[in-house]
């Protein structure tokens, strides 16, 4: 499976950039994590307290538990400071 | 106006762009669309110059998502109030100390409603709209935090 | 302007004035009056057509008293939240279908503060302001009633 | 002691008049109230139900066993609707 990855706010800056395409088999948020942590000690940076990170498939808010089959793009961001 | 993104329907309008805007004639021109409307309630949100140490605010947003994002929740508020209309106008990019960020219109027969909506509209705007705000300061830059009380305020809704 | 009431201060500005007024101008006005807000939230009370039904809407009041509750409704208001300023404007006399009767706008560095102090000064300026409407409409013309929801929302603050 | 009484909306309509001076030694609202119900028909009527008004000595509200030493203007209306 083919997914675009995307990264905002400081969990940009870590990853160091803004999107990137991976082929992976992660069946859910989760294990898609622990794929990308062993990419670079940026990504390992910014995924190291996922507490703080909120995650987005095909741009609607899930959870690490969200599972992967059919989507095509996942973010990762801090939690969102609008208004 | 170049906007990013537009949307209208029974839900409102809802705006998303780097561009300023006048806030007055924006309020101005809503209440004036509105029909059978007794109240008409605005929010607007300004960046705090905190006595000159804020020197630049930029506002890093989701490009898609957010409008997606900013559509359901004024949906949903649409759906809890009995409203006559409501806008939702949101910036994105380098922003001044004292620039207007954003604005949130709400308008119903009733004020009850139009306070509610606005209120609800704000709270998930804060905590649940793709956008993320980096402050440049005397003192250095940074990420601006996510209040817990912000997130605390979704429980009343 | 020939306002009849006029009154500054910490408390804010309050006017009661039977001559109509620019809601947006005024909005403009009052946001560009403050310092370290990062909220404003404005409420406009404008007379409902009801489809057609309505003619015109007569304000009475009570000079002078008038003027002094909204300023102790408005110092109230002052003292019970941080606000960076506060401004009420009402008219009185005759008022035809979608003109404004009157405005209320709170600025303060947090929404919590502002939204709250907009509601309670409604919520006073309803129930505790001596304004009555008479109604003429093309079924009678008649007093309009206090609503019992109005004098109970007094009670939450 | 001499009070200006002023009347407003329907109280007023009823009454006939915006406002009266009277001679009282009425030492409370309540015990004007019983005055002026005997001056007319009209302003029987308008204190026909006391539970409807509301009242306010020298322009500040006040309860029915408000006192009126020292007063000069006392108003009576109905329960107010402004915003």
């Amino acid at each position: 499976m083919r997914l675009d990855v995307r990264y905002f706010a400081w969990v940009r800056e870590r990853v160091g950039a803004p999107r990137e395409t991976v082929e992976t088999g992660a069946p859910t948020v989760a294990l898609l994590i622990d794929e990308l942590r062993a990419r670079s000690e940026g990504h390992a940076a910014a995924f190291a307290d996922t507490t703080a990170l909120r995650v987005a498939v095909d741009q609607a808010l899930a959870g690490f538990d969200a599972p992967l089959a059919g989507a095509r793009e996942v973010a990762f961001f801090p939690p969102m400071t609008g208004g | 106006m170049a906007a990013d993104g537009q949307a209208g329907g029974t839900a409102g309008r809802v705006r998303v762009q780097p561009e300023a805007f006048d806030f007055a004639a924006e309020a101005a021109a809503f209440a004036a669309a509105q029909t059978g409307a007794g109240a008409v309630v605005t929010f607007t949100g300004i960046v705090r110059d905190d006595g000159g140490d804020l020197l630049e605010m930029q506002i890093e947003h989701y490009p898609g998502m957010t409008e997606a994002q900013i559509g359901r929740i004024a949906a949903e508020a649409a759906a809890r109030w009995r409203l006559t209309g409501l806008s939702v106008i949101h910036r994105h990019g380098a922003l001044g100390p004292g620039e207007t960020i954003m604005m949130v219109a709400t308008a119903a027969r009733h004020r009850a409603d139009a306070f509610a909506a606005a209120e609800f509209l704000m709270d998930y705007l804060k905590s649940r709209a793709p956008f993320w705000k980096k402050e440049r300061r005397r003192s250095g830059a940074g990420w601006v935090a996510a209040r817990a009380e912000d997130e605390a305020a979704l429980s009343r809704w």
